[in-house]
């Protein structure tokens, strides 16, 4: 079956190729790798790019095969990152805090440690209790197993409530925005138990490896991002093979025609939904260790709309197309603002990118809409039909 | 007994002028030098009672200079008012007016202290309140509301007949009111006028009220005494209480946890505490075991047991005690504020609502552009945001060429118009257009839009807020009392809000242009089949909509910051607006503005620290809302609404 | 005979338009039966409540011999208890090819995972050949169903039809805009998947109606006119008034 | 007034319409005749620019209209009256005519009096909703507000579809009012053939989207009539 199945689909073997041949490339030209052509920050934003494309693979699954345009699924990626980084947060805090009360004439008891990381980790939004969502933070097992729940779950809640009550098109769009605004705004809140604005910091320091340098870890994390990537894109491939593929681009073609050869369109749209929530999740939660950093202002909505971007640009309805998209875009966004590019001399005006990068992103994905709408995979259906 | 004697002298004061010539008021001071000259608390009282009585003219002058330690004494012992220059004085005679220099040598400069200046300031004031100038009456009268106190109640009782001033003299009676609850003789007076309180919801009122029913906490081993207010059950928060008794020195402190660390640390000898090795020290049972071990040894104090805690918990009541002694004084008192509370929660009920119909205003405003886009067009502009975020910029920019901010909001609001008006068609002629019928293209190319403009906006006019400044008119509050108040600023929006709905009514249902728009969102074919250019149409509604994104963004800049990000603020709530209130009706999106505005300041009231939690609920609110009423508040039935 | 389906009864009003007006009638297990009627006459509405789309305001829809009332299933469990329905349009998934099409409607278990555990069996490839060369497919297999001509669009989503298995298959227009040639080959699938199931064909073309050679129903004004063979109710005063509006009616 | 020269459409891939041919000339009534789905509305759709044809041409008083919109067929004075109506629900029947000023110049907005004259119901009713009215006033409504716009060409698609027989009377009596007028050229789409027969000058018969049978009443019958109509 599994032969098969590559053989029915040889852009998957194309893509494992490729995804090897780049992961090999990386980690030889890396710092760990002796050759150290790549900076370890380099290499860290490899890594992100990776998941990026991971959570863009979702987001084509939900929106290029399934139709469902979901302004949402930057939150749920945000809420994996959110999971995992409580538990490094927790355990890196824990470290610290022991090495300090080592110090102390007498061993310090459970509480007080508690006590101690409490006040480390909220003294910033003026507190020190342990909220309830911390419960399981000390635990790295059941903070993995947020990862996959809470979005999965958050998933399946609102993907019941919105297709049960057929919310369809642009103002199922909307709905998700609005939910993803709601998550935005409630972690902004200081009293949120996810300190509010601040977020979670240091992520990239890995508790028990504090001696490994970051060189290392950044290979590690890129190996992990890769292997996600190329687990979560084969998987997709699979679930999109078979009949269920046929079923779910039928729903986004032809919703009515679908329901009416029997199939529960609803219980598919929560599936498609639910499971890419969880791959977003997953893929959010291998981000954030490697950008350090996570914050509200991560999950805001316009993070999903430059997913639906990459995505578009990229083409949809094709899971590389995705890929593409949410690397190239990306890694240009940081080239372009991260000063890479060099500023253009008018004479009269000098055009320097990191101000002009977004004017030139808004205008070239309203160029791809009204003219490309297959995005840059459309090009590959030119080449392979020029050949025969 | 002299209370009274003052209130009568001042109640004849203006009228019956005594004989002048009889006496005149320095002769009058040097029979009561020593008593001026070294006042103390006590004495000054009598002899400001005897200069009261006296009737002597320029009194109250003389009593203002003494007070400010204007008046100096001279070698001879008669009083000047002095004013010293250097090492001179230039004296003015207290009685003639006459004014001469002296050297400062031989003066001596009377400084009454502060008890002393306030007895003279009572005194200055029961002359104040009946001064025949109303600024001096009405200062009076504004220092005994600041500080009131029991002797002034019967002057200020007498001088209210015949206070000319209207207004100054229904606050005499409001303060009467007042100062009688508090400090009148007999129960019965104070009991009507607390009562008579029980109808005022202004905050001194309020205050009147709980001074009256201040209470202080005690703690007795025996019955509770006095006034009661409440007695409270230690249970509650039995360590709180047991503080409260260790504060109180009837009980002994409780051992904290960082005290046994102190005392472990302290202890700490081979390796161990006690019999206990400090490797072990890392749980709070072996702490207090070693801990105990170190109590029983009476190297530190013993542990209070929580039994021990509860036993003198018992024996001890802790109750509040009114500072007023008379309980039917205190019951009316808490009557009549329960009443007034009752008053207070209604009229912020009202506070709330008018604060809520400004946030529906805005929202209309901000949401009406896109629900007759949508509605007409089916099209989901994302850019419209941005479109009020260009209005707003519009008025700043305005403001920089036009410094009267009354004209530039004038010109501003026009000109917002106009350029959102020619953003909105050129967008609609260069990408909507070609978009028709693919409504989610139609959100990722306004999107797409919405990104250039914001960061061009970015560009130009940096990340900063920059202000748009409001007319001096628009400062300031509407107060109808203490309790409500809204800022012209909310009026202004809620009238202009009232005005565009009127204009949009008017040109949807009176004029040509609103024929062909209604014709086109009801039936487009149709509308084509009477000779109706559908693209015209398009371009024009499409502009419109837009334009009035352009005035809501002066309008939003005028009390909110104007950033290039404002606009995404209000993105997700006018969809909601739309979506809550039924798509292509302006009833329904006034409805939806209504809803969400009331829903929001609903929610904030029940928080009203963060308002992020309350968007927060209402938006999940929201999301609930759209389960039971996919189609909006005002749904269209029919045809219309088919697709 | 046994009912298959019995509606009684059923009215459904839109805004204040009656579009079905205490409509009653039954179908017989293994019949092919034709409803015809004028404009607005409430044929589509009628396949819309029979289908689930729409609930009528009052009236029973009773299915098979367990007695069902459908008026309380979504249009998906309305399906799988055997019920197809074809639209005016021709609705294939033009994105895919015709086996997939076909594959999709073949009588398997609907559910999620059911589906994604699905895989090829020879059974179920033997029947989609069979199904294909019912309805004169089988070169076009792998063709994308977007590429077909519009006959065999309509043939497509018959032979989808088919693939579900169903005991009842509603047909609506099935000839429209096709060629002479093609609509005797579509009177033919008809006529052979009446004799296993029954087929309800809602048509205007009367010759088309003719070669189908069955009961026909008459609809007007949202309940039925008259019933019975073709030439009885074309025979029937009150039928051509409708139909030809004798300002005497 | 209206030619139209070998007419082909299509709905998607199945063509409706083969080579249609007609004309219909100023002060008569042409009866465009045949069964349900022979492509009779097609017809009239194409020539009123709501759907597209990929052969043959349209002219009205002798110009070409090449491949109208519905717009530019209205402002070429072809007035339509839909099959099922299709007034503006929402609006009053003062506003549902006043839509038809859209192609007049300014100074000739107003509704002529003989609307009302024709259609005295309309007047009684102005203030009320088109979606409020019964079917036979809707019709009368869609044919008013079709002469608002004072066409050269009015296409009429089934008038009599669900009417009361009495409105059906004036209905007849006002298209022979504006037959007798001479203004404009009338095309009627009808399967009652009674009324076809009392108010049409020629008729043409399509089945299957082709003509065939393109006839004066002079020289036709009410018997042929009915046996080309026959089920």
């Amino acid at each position: 079956m599994r032969k098969s199945f590559i053989a029915e689909n040889p852009s998957v073997l194309w893509f494992l190729l490729a995804l090897s041949g780049f992961t090999l490339g990386v980690v030889v030209l890396s710092e760990a790798g002796g050759v150290a052509v790549l900076s370890t920050s380099f290499v860290k934003t490899l890594g992100k790019t990776l998941c990026l494309c991971l959570i863009a693979v979702a987001m084509d699954v939900v929106w290029g095969y399934c139709g469902i345009l979901s302004l949402g699924h930057f939150a749920f990626f945000g809420i994996g990152g959110y999971a995992i980084g409580m538990w490094l947060m927790y355990a890196r805090t824990e470290t610290i805090v022991l090495e300090s009360l080592a110090s102390q004439v007498i061993p310090p008891t459970p509480q007080e440690i508690s006590d101690a990381i409490g006040n480390q980790i909220f003294g910033v939004v003026g507190s020190s209790e342990f909220p309830a969502i911390w419960a399981f933070a000390d635990s790295l097992f059941l903070q993995l197993a947020m990862v996959v729940l809470v979005p999965g779950l958050l998933a399946l809640v609102f993907g019941w409530l919105a297709f049960r009550s057929r919310v369809t098109g642009v103002y199922l769009s909307i709905l998700t925005q609005a939910m993803t605004l709601a998550l935005a705004l409630y972690l902004f809140q200081n009293d949120s138990g996810l300190r509010g604005n601040n977020g979670l910091s240091g992520l990239q320091n890995i508790p028990g490896f504090e001696s490994t340098p970051q060189a290392t870890i950044s290979i590690v994390f890129f190996l992990a991002s890769a292997f996600a990537l190329g687990a979560g894109y084969v998987f997709f491939a699979w679930l999109l093979s078979g009949k269920m593929g046929s079923v779910v681009k039928g729903i986004r073609d032809n919703e009515a025609r679908v329901r009416f050869l029997g199939y529960n369109v609803e219980s598919y749209k929560l599936l498609i939904f639910t499971v890419t929530a969880i791959i977003s999740g997953i893929a959010g939660a291998l981000y954030y260790p490697q950008a350090g950093i996570i914050n509200p202002g991560e999950i805001a909505p316009i993070a999903s709309i430059y997913l639906a971007v990459w995505v578009a640009i990229g083409g949809r309805g094709r899971l590389y197309g995705a890929v593409i998209g949410a690397a190239v875009v990306s890694l240009l966004s940081s080239w372009f603002t991260g000063g890479g590019a060099p500023d253009i001399n008018l004479g009269f005006y000098t055009i320097q990118w990191t101000d002009w990068w977004l004017v030139l992103l808004g205008l070239s994905f309203v160029a791809v809409t009204l003219f490309f709408p297959k995005g840059i995979g459309g090009l590959f259906d030119y080449l392979v039909r020029k050949q025969p | 007994m002299r209370r009274l004697c003052l209130a009568l002298f001042v109640l004849l004061w203006p009228i019956a002028p005594h004989d002048a010539a009889a006496q005149d008021l320095q002769a009058l001071l040097q029979q009561n030098a020593d008593e001026i000259t070294k006042p103390s608390r006590r004495s000054v009282g009598e002899v400001l009672e005897r200069l009261a009585a006296s009737g002597v003219q320029g009194l109250p002058v003389f009593l203002e200079r003494w007070s400010d330690k204007g008046v100096w004494k001279g070698p001879d012992g008669l009083f000047f008012f002095g004013e010293a220059e250097g090492d001179t004085l230039q004296l003015t005679d207290i009685d003639t007016g006459a004014v001469s220099g002296a050297d400062k040598d031989g003066f001596t400069q009377l400084k009454p202290n502060g008890g002393v200046r306030r007895v003279i300031g009572t005194t200055l004031v029961q002359f104040q309140l009946s001064d025949p100038d109303p600024e001096r009456r009405r200062s009076a009268v504004e220092a005994i509301g600041r500080s009131p106190s029991a002797e002034q109640l019967e002057p200020l009782q007498a001088s209210i007949d015949n206070d000319p001033d209207p207004v100054i003299r229904a606050r005499k009676e409001q303060l009467v009111v007042f100062l009688s609850a508090q400090f009148a003789d007999s129960t019965d007076e104070r009991i009507a006028a607390i009562q008579s309180l029980s109808a005022d919801t202004s905050v001194e009122a309020r205050s009147v009220l709980n001074r009256i029913l201040s209470t202080r906490s005690f703690i007795t081993a025996g019955e509770p005494e006095g006034n009661v207010a409440a007695t409270e059950d230690a249970s509650e928060d039995p360590e709180a209480f047991y503080a409260r008794l260790v504060g109180e020195g009837l009980a002994q402190a409780r051992v904290s946890a960082d005290d046994i660390r102190a005392a472990l640390e302290a202890n700490v000898s081979d390796g161990r505490v006690g019999t206990v090795p400090v490797a072990q020290l890392g749980t709070d049972a072996a702490r207090e075991r070693a801990y105990t071990g170190l109590a029983d040894a009476g190297r530190v104090p013993p542990f209070v047991t929580t039994a021990a805690r509860d036993a003198a918990l018992a024996a001890h009541r802790f109750y509040d005690r009114y500072d007023e002694t008379d309980s039917k004084v205190t019951d009316a008192a808490r009557a009549a504020l329960t009443s007034v509370e009752q008053r207070v929660a209604f009229a912020q009920t009202a506070d709330l609502a008018l604060d809520a119909l400004s946030l529906a205003s805005i929202y209309f405003l901000a949401a009406i552009g896109l629900a007759i886009t949508f509605g007409v067009m089916g099209v989901i502009n994302m850019a419209h945001g941005e479109f009020i975020m260009m209005g707003a910029y519009t008025g700043y920019v305005v403001q920089l060429f036009i410094p009267d901010y009354t004209i530039s909001i004038l010109v501003a609001l026009p000109l917002a118009f106009a350029l959102t008006f020619g953003a909105g068609v050129t967008m609609e002629r260069l990408v909507i257009r070609h978009l028709y019928h693919r409504p989610l293209e139609t959100l990722l190319a306004t999107f797409g839009i919405s990104i250039a403009l914001q960061q061009l906006a970015k560009n130009i006019f940096g990340t900063q807020a920059r202000p748009l400044t409001s007319p001096g008119w628009l400062d300031g509050a509407w107060i109808i009392s203490d309790v409500i108040q809204i800022s012209y600023i909310r009026i202004a929006i809620f009238v202009l809000a009232l005005v565009f709905l009127a204009l949009i009514l008017f040109v949807l249902k009176k004029t040509r242009l609103g024929l062909e728009v209604r014709a086109v969102t009801q039936n487009p074919g149709m509308a084509a089949s009477m000779g109706i250019n559908p693209e015209r149409i398009n371009m024009l509604t499409f502009g419109f909509g837009s334009g009035i994104a352009g005035i809501a963004g002066v309008a939003i800049g005028l009390y909110a910051k104007v950033t290039s990000e404002m606009g995404a603020d209000y993105i997700v709530q006018s969809f909601m607006t739309v979506v809550v209130g039924g798509v292509g009706n302006v009833w329904g999106t006034l409805a939806g503005a209504s809803l969400i505005g009331f829903l929001q300041k609903g929610i904030e009231w029940f928080n009203p620290a963060n308002t992020l939690a309350a968007q927060t609920y209402m938006i999940l609110f929201i999301i609930l809302f759209i389960q039971f009423r996919p189609r909006g508040i005002v749904a269209l039935k029919g045809r219309a609404a088919a697709d | 005979m046994t009912t298959l389906l019995e509606v009684s009864g059923v009215s459904v009003t839109f805004d204040g338009f009656r579009a079905i007006n205490n409509l009653s009638v039954q179908f017989a297990e293994a019949e092919l039966r034709a409803i015809i009627g004028p404009n607005g006459a409430g044929k589509t509405t009628f396949m819309d409540i029979v289908t689930g789309k729409t609930r009528p305001d009052e009236g029973r829809v009773i299915w098979g011999e367990r007695n069902i009332s459908l008026l309380g299933l979504s249009e998906s469990q309305i399906a799988q208890e055997g019920i197809g329905r074809k639209f005016q349009k021709p609705t294939v998934f033009e994105d895919q090819t015709v086996r997939q099409n076909l594959a999709m409607a073949l009588k398997n278990p609907r559910g999620p995972f059911a589906v994604i555990l699905h895989r090829k069996t020879a059974q179920n490839a033997a029947r989609i050949e069979d199904i294909a060369e019912e309805t004169g497919l089988s070169d076009q297999l792998t063709r994308t169903a977007g590429e077909l001509s519009h006959g065999q669009k309509q043939w497509l989503e018959i032979g989808m039809l088919l693939a579900q298995d169903p005991r009842l298959l509603l047909v609506d227009e099935p000839a429209a805009g096709m060629t002479v040639e093609e609509r005797e080959k579509t009177t033919d699938i008809l006529r052979r998947a009446a004799e296993t199931r029954a087929v309800v064909v809602v048509e205007h073309d009367m010759e088309f109606v003719r070669r189908l050679n069955c009961k026909v129903t008459v609809l007007h004004e949202g309940s039925v006119l008259a019933e019975g063979s073709l030439d009885h109710v074309t025979s029937d005063k009150t039928v051509i008034d409708v139909y030809l509006g004798r300002s005497d009616a | 007034m209206l030619e139209v020269e070998d007419l082909s459409l299509k709905y998607g891939q199945s063509q409706i319409l083969h080579d249609v041919s007609l004309t219909a000339a100023r002060g008569e009534v042409t009866a465009v005749m045949g069964m349900n789905g022979v492509g009779k509305t097609s017809l009239l759709k194409a020539i009123s620019g709501r759907h597209g044809y990929f052969a043959g041409e349209i002219r009205v008083g002798g110009e070409v209209l090449n491949h109208p919109t519905a717009f530019e067929a209205a402002r070429a004075r072809v007035a339509y009256v839909p099959q099922g109506r299709e007034v503006f629900p929402m609006m009053s029947v003062m506003e549902n005519l006043e839509t038809g000023f859209a192609c007049l110049p300014r100074e000739a907005h107003g509704v002529p009096d003989e609307i009302f004259e024709l259609f005295p119901v309309l007047r009684e009713m102005a203030g009320r909703r088109g979606g409020d009215l019964s079917g036979g006033q809707q019709q009368q409504l869609a044919i008013a507000r079709a002469l608002v716009t004072r066409p050269k060409v009015l296409l009429l698609d089934e008038p009599t579809e669900g009417i009361q027989p009495n409105i059906i009377q004036q209905i007849g009596h006002t298209i022979r009012h504006l037959r007798d007028k001479g203004e404009m050229a009338i095309v009627l789409v009808e399967q009652n053939a009674d009324f076809a027969w009392r108010f049409a000058d020629r008729f043409v018969h399509i089945r299957r989207g082709h003509v065939t049978r393109s006839v004066e009443k002079a020289a036709y019958s009410n018997t042929e009539l009915l046996e080309d109509l026959a089920l």
